[in-house]
């Protein structure tokens, strides 16, 4: 038998996770690697990663590819896997501590959040001062994809985050509330129904990924107030970017995620062939897959690509 | 052949008149305690109206705009329907955990219809609602003909669909302009009326008709009360003639087309299309509202006014939780505090009534 | 007898787990008798009878009904076919009212388009024809037709089972222990009513541990033993005694009792 | 009678929703005595004893048991009062063994550290026991003592729940209609068996609608009508045919017949 | 007093003995018969074999490994755990949808007893026990006493537990290095035996016992008769003298407790402790366990053994899949059928038995 691999996605709903899933397959086949998947029910369900990472580990596999949960609570399993002699690689979720994988291939999340926070307040211009802004998070265990995310936002935008391991702490009156959204469009939709009852004169929202997008410009829609707010968010998928083109999207941070996944492959088929692992990028603590901010209305002394090439770098 | 008893000659003479005890005093309370007991709707429909004052009170007019009062309509909409099938189901002491995903799947198959393989848009609507009564007709074969427990059936075709679901869309959402563009009436339920300050969608007076429809069906047809039949004693209503299979077999299948046309609306209110709304926990919601309207889990009570009154308290609560802002962690818990308070305050009169 | 019978039965066996509750059992009803069948409790009585209605099915024998072979797969094809019976455990749905549960399976619907296209019951017409059935019977000790099943005493519920099945018989009457819990004077109008029945040329045949009430009624006694028909007897020709003796073991049948 | 009663009932009144099933009713149950309640189907009788014995709660009225005021809050206090109680719709558990179900509440453990450490049921004892009663009484027509109570006849569910309450009861036996699902044999035993019963001293409240039962056994005949105690009548000194004729309103009332 | 009727005097001669019919065939399918209907947990035994054998054929050695078999057991430890509070529950006819959350709770708990407030790690467990414990009292007060129906209880606790562990506990996970490094005795259900060439761990070997402990009492004393009696027929219960309220105030603390302990448990298995566990859907999963091991969910009927084989059977069917490799989705879909699959299975074996 060949060289035996997992990956193992929070979900299987969302795109970004089929993409990498494809991408993996793809890879996997090109260099003769036998690769299983596995997912969580819902963004938040730890218990079915715990068990896929034992399957792996029973099924003699050499390497496995993980864009974790629960980033603190995967770690002891994570553990075990590693000590079982598996090459336990991080996509796009660093684990917490960020060590405790052999490697992380990810967007750098905190760059992903200034960037957006950043075109956010250049595009507000004086208004930024006293904009209205809501936050819609991903799951109630924060996650460190969404730390950095939430976290990034607000230091781009110029917003004090007190303790930057943390949501919630901070007392900036611009802020009308956080909700989680569970990643996709349904939990969006939710998630700004209920900022919207706090206060309905908001006018900028910082999404965790494009599904909450989705169904937070759904919940704007359905009671008329897709005008006002500029919503931004993370990911970069095609129909992302198409929403961009359409200004449903101000601006979106887009990530890479067929490169994580055949990055990944390929790791795990040179560690099983030699036992060398994979190299983070110079300067930080994980390997950077890239971020490009996508907008048709470029803001002053925020770097960033047009719909155009945003839509040539797209996946899904 | 040997002669009549003795003691039994005398009974030529007995009292023939029909029992009639006094009645007793006919003061308000036990008039409101016999109607209350009377009519199982009434209590969720109290119920609602004390939420709608409480928070009203506490909100102050706000609370009472229409625009606050039909958006809570519209967020219900999809509840409410579901919440429709699910009564059919749990009156005949079911449950269907799937009309969630049979829901979500109708949706991607009138989407999939409509806009990939260019069918016209009616005609896509009606294999969507095919296909939702095809997974329902499913559910009725495996529940009324191999006998299997509706949980357990339901639990198995939630898993079955929601695979099915995600295998066949490979998970690509349709987005709303595409729909707008090509399949504008697949966005039907959107549809708005301005009654007065209020606004009405069709989404949402589909929903109170659907209702009233099936609450005509339940109380004043022989089948409505062959469900009822059913779910209270399906050993006596097969002795007693009802054909138990096939009612079952009705009303899965009801059930499943009902979730389809749950599709139709939730198609109206979304806008796009995604297969991923499958993990949306609907059958909790519609299954919640249905017990905080009054039907019993037991099968064979309860009024299916009472679901759409349920479906409504569930939505005024979290609603009105909302504008008082509190913290999502706070609003769950006493989301939960009111599902208990709710059902407490339905229980205590019903006791009082007895 | 020459004549043919309504209602015949051969070989019937039927077993539950380890226990044979039919074993063997014939049967037979004549055209507008009154057949009691008497036996032990246990005996095996309500089994035949629901195997005859097509409430169980029995795993040997055979059923005919005028003489043409029939197998029931449910009570509905019983009814369809004319038998209606009055089950021990009454089948009645506890929670709808007692005019829903005379027509259950039969129910009445308005007159003109709002009864055929809009299918509304006619509930009034129910009702009505219920109350009248029921006083009728004499049964009418109940304060309101549309009062749930649920609500009334044991005997009241007896009452409703009854004029179901005296309303709606059309080829044999089946009654297991219809007055077990029937008081004095309800009991005298179920036996009124069953002889009303047999008036109206219907057999009927009734199961009972009232040993008056049997000898008063029947026309012929089927004796019920250890799953299986002892014998039959008339009661003109036979002493209370001597057919109790029977039943119960104290006796053994005469040759010749079969043919009776 | 100057006698104290054993337990005495004043004023219950007990409504259902607009059906008063009881209407300020009176009882008297004198020490040794077999008492039977006899009344139409619907007259309240077994509403009257389940207020007594704690399964409902009157809305009005006061019960005394021993001169004492008592107020059951449940069927289990009676119980451990010493009344035991037969129910009509039986109070058995379908799942449950015959002999689980005698002894449901009172169960027997093994002797030593099994048994009290440990809580052990002593199986093999309550069926024995159970096994015994049942034969005892004659109601032994069934197979195995370990058979769930769902796959009994109607007939030997009876006989299951008037063996336990027949081996129980230590100050009052209460039976509503316990031998309405018995056959002719069975009846007879429940009738020795509530001589018996009377024999070790204990006072018996009897409801039944056999009339010849009630005369042959009973003591002292309380006649219920319309929610209420019409009067109460010695069975020696009146005939059957009066009492059903005033049980059924045929007749009225005589002016003493309270203090019968 | 008048005289014995005539016809009954000839009693006295009667037949007096018990009933004998002869017994009818003794070949081996009937004897098969009759103890697969005696033996309510016979049955999902048969399945889990069955499934184990497939798997083995398609599987090959890899699944046999003791490795793998013993893997499977500590999957399903937890879930085993709570599916044995859930049948406690279902057979008294109710339905605890809070035990999961009890589960993740009481876990915080006795973490943040032991390494928060540094309490003795005995005294924190404990805590963390009486926390389960008074949550299960809750549910079995608003139940028992209160008489709301136990699927909206629950419904309403989890929602307030759930919010209560976010908020209680910030959401910060205890690390698993920190538990080890102070409260060693947390991890004590991690603990390892070899027999022979198979590895268990103590939580394994724990909810085996748990399970056969519970049978005990259910069958064996009188309380685990009165639950079922409770289950079976309430009214019934309550008027031959059961205490049902008391019964089912035990039964859902106990449940409460059980869950708990399965937190002491999973603290060993996963090593860290996360509040945000308490989105994982283990109701459904202990309720899977249940119904798919023959508890009726109306209660009364069932052995808690065939609750163990029915967890069996779930954790087999997903390692066999997950080693086939097939692709989560299918994975679903094939469970869905595998729940219908093997009920079906059951429902056909009762019917030829009867
Ligand atoms: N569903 C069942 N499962 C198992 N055994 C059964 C079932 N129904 C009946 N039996 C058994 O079959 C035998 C005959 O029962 P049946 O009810 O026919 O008696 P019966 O003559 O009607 O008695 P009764 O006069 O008490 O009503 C009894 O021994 C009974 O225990
Ligand atoms: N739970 C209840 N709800 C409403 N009405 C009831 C209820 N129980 C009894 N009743 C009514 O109370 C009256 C008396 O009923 P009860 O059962 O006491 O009569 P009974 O004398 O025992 O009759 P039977 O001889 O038929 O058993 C009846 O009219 C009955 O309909
Ligand atoms: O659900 C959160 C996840 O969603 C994504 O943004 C993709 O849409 C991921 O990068 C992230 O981990
Ligand atoms: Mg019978
Ligand atoms: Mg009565």
């Amino acid at each position: 038998a060949g060289v035996g691999a997992c990956l193992i996605t929070k979900t299987d709903t969302n795109p970004f996770f089929v993409k990498m899933k494809e991408g993996a397959t793809a890879k996997a086949k090109e260099l003769g690697v036998d690769l299983k998947t596995y997912a969580g029910k819902i963004d938040g369900d730890s218990e079915s990663q715990v068990a896929a990472i034992e399957s792996c580990i029973a099924d003699g596999a050499k390497g496995i590819l993980i864009t974790a949960s629960d980033t603190k609570g995967i770690v002891p399993t994570v553990k075990k896997a590693r000590d079982a002699g598996l090459l336990v690689i991080a996509l796009d979720t660093p684990l917490d501590p960020i060590d405790a994988a052999d490697a992380t291939f990810a967007t750098d999340n905190l760059e992903a959040g200034k960037l957006i926070g950043a075109w956010a307040a250049a595009t507000l211009g004086d208004k930024a001062k006293d904009a209205k802004i809501g936050f819609l998070d991903l799951t109630p265990s924060q996650p460190t994809v969404d730390v950095l995310r939430d976290q990034g936002f607000m230091m781009g935008y110029g917003i004090d985050v007190k303790d930057p391991n943390k949501i919630g702490d901070e007392d900036d009156p611009r802020i009308v509330g956080h909700d989680v959204t569970n990643g996709n469009e349904e939990g969006g939709r939710k998630a700004m129904e209920n900022l919207l009852q706090k206060d309905n004169t908001i006018n900028v929202i910082h999404t965790i990924n494009e599904p909450a997008a989705v169904g937070a410009y759904q919940a704007l829609k359905a009671v008329g107030l897709e005008k006002q707010v500029l919503i931004v968010s993370v990911d970069g998928g095609c129909p992302g970017v198409k929403s961009v083109t359409e200004g449903v999207i101000g601006a979106t941070s887009q990530q890479y995620p067929l490169q994580m996944a055949a990055l990944g492959i390929e790791a795990i088929a040179a560690f099983a062939k030699d036992g060398t692992k994979p190299k983070p990028t110079e300067g930080k603590n994980f390997f950077d897959t890239g971020v490009n901010l996508v907008t048709d209305k470029p803001a002053n002394g925020v770097k960033s690509i047009d719909t155009k090439e945003g839509l040539a770098k797209c996946w899904g | 052949m040997s002669q009549i008893q003795e003691f039994e000659k005398v009974l030529s003479g007995s009292d023939t008149n029909v029992a009639a005890f006094e009645e007793h005093g006919k003061s308000f309370v036990k008039r409101a305690q016999h109607f209350l007991h009377s009519t199982p709707a009434a209590v969720p429909l109290i119920v609602l109206v004390l939420s709608v004052i409480i928070f009203g009170i506490a909100i102050g007019g706000r609370f009472f705009s229409s625009y606050t009062l039909t958006l809570i309509l519209q967020q219900i909409a999809i509840v409410g329907i579901l919440g429709a099938a699910q009564t059919l189901v749990i009156l005949t002491a079911g449950i269907d955990l799937s009309v969630g995903v049979i829901m979500v799947i109708s949706a991607v198959i009138m989407g999939n219809c409509a806009l990939t393989y260019g069918m016209p848009t009616l005609l896509a609507v009606v294999v969507g609602l095919a296909a939702g009564g095809a997974c329902g007709l499913l559910n009725g074969l495996l529940v009324a003909y191999m006998k299997l427990p509706p949980f357990i059936v339901t639990l198995g075709t939630w898993n079955i669909v929601m695979a099915t679901n995600f295998i066949y869309s490979a998970n690509e959402t349709i987005r709303d302009a595409d729909v707008d563009a090509q399949a504008p009436l697949l966005h039907f339920f959107a549809l708005s009326f301005r009654v007065g300050s209020a606004v009405l969608t069709a989404g949402v007076i589909a929903m109170v008709l659907l209702v009233l429809l099936l609450w005509y069906v339940l109380n004043h047809t022989a089948w409505g009360r062959h469900v009822y039949a059913v779910g209270d004693d399906p050993e006596a209503a097969k002795l007693s003639g009802i054909q138990t299979k096939k009612v079952l077999m009705a009303v899965y299948t009801l059930a499943g087309l009902i979730a389809a046309f749950a599709a139709w609306v939730s198609i109206g209110r979304n806008g796009s299309i995604s297969p991923s709304a499958a993990v949306t926990d609907y059958n909790l919601q519609a299954i919640t509202a249905t017990v905080i309207g009054g039907i019993s889990l037991f099968g064979g009570r309860g009024s299916i006014l009472g679901t759409l009154f349920g479906a409504m308290i569930v939505g005024v609560v979290s609603m009105g939780l909302n504008m008082l802002g509190a913290d999502p962690q706070w609003k769950v818990l006493l989301t939960g505090v009111l599902i208990i308070g709710a059902v407490a305050i339905d229980q205590w009169i019903r006791k009082v009534s007895v | 007898m020459t004549e043919q019978a309504v209602l015949t039965a051969r070989g019937l066996t039927k077993r539950y787990g380890r226990v044979t509750a039919l074993n063997n059992c014939d049967f037979d009803l004549y055209p507008g008798e009154i057949l009691a069948v008497i036996g032990d409790n246990g005996a095996g009585k309500s089994t035949l009878i629901k195997a005859i209605s097509g409430a169980v099915h029995a795993d040997e024998g055979v059923i005919e009904l005028d003489g043409k072979q029939v197998q029931f797969k449910s009570p509905i094809e019983a009814r369809e076919a004319g038998i209606e019976t009055v089950y021990q455990n009454l089948a009645l749905s506890p929670a709808l009212s007692i005019a829903d549960n005379m027509f259950l399976g039969r129910e009445i619907r308005k007159p003109g388009p709002l009864g055929s296209w809009f299918r509304m019951l006619d509930r009034p017409a129910m009702e009505k024809r219920a109350r009248d059935k029921l006083t009728e019977l004499g049964l009418m000790t109940i304060q309101n037709i549309s009062q749930a099943v649920e609500t009334l005493s044991g005997g009241q519920r007896q009452g409703v089972a009854v004029a179901r099945a005296a309303a709606f018989g059309s080829k044999v009457v089946i009654m297991d222990e219809p007055t077990a819990a029937l008081g004095v004077k309800e009991s005298r109008r179920v036996l009124e009513l069953i002889l009303d029945v047999k008036k109206r040329g219907l057999p009927i045949v009734l199961i009972s541990h009232n040993m008056p009430h049997v000898f008063e009624v029947a026309d012929r006694i089927h004796i019920h033993r250890l799953g299986r028909r002892l014998c039959v007897v008339d009661p003109k020709q036979i002493s209370m005694s001597d057919a109790v003796a029977l039943m119960t073991g104290a006796k053994k049948p005469p040759e010749d009792a079969l043919a009776a």
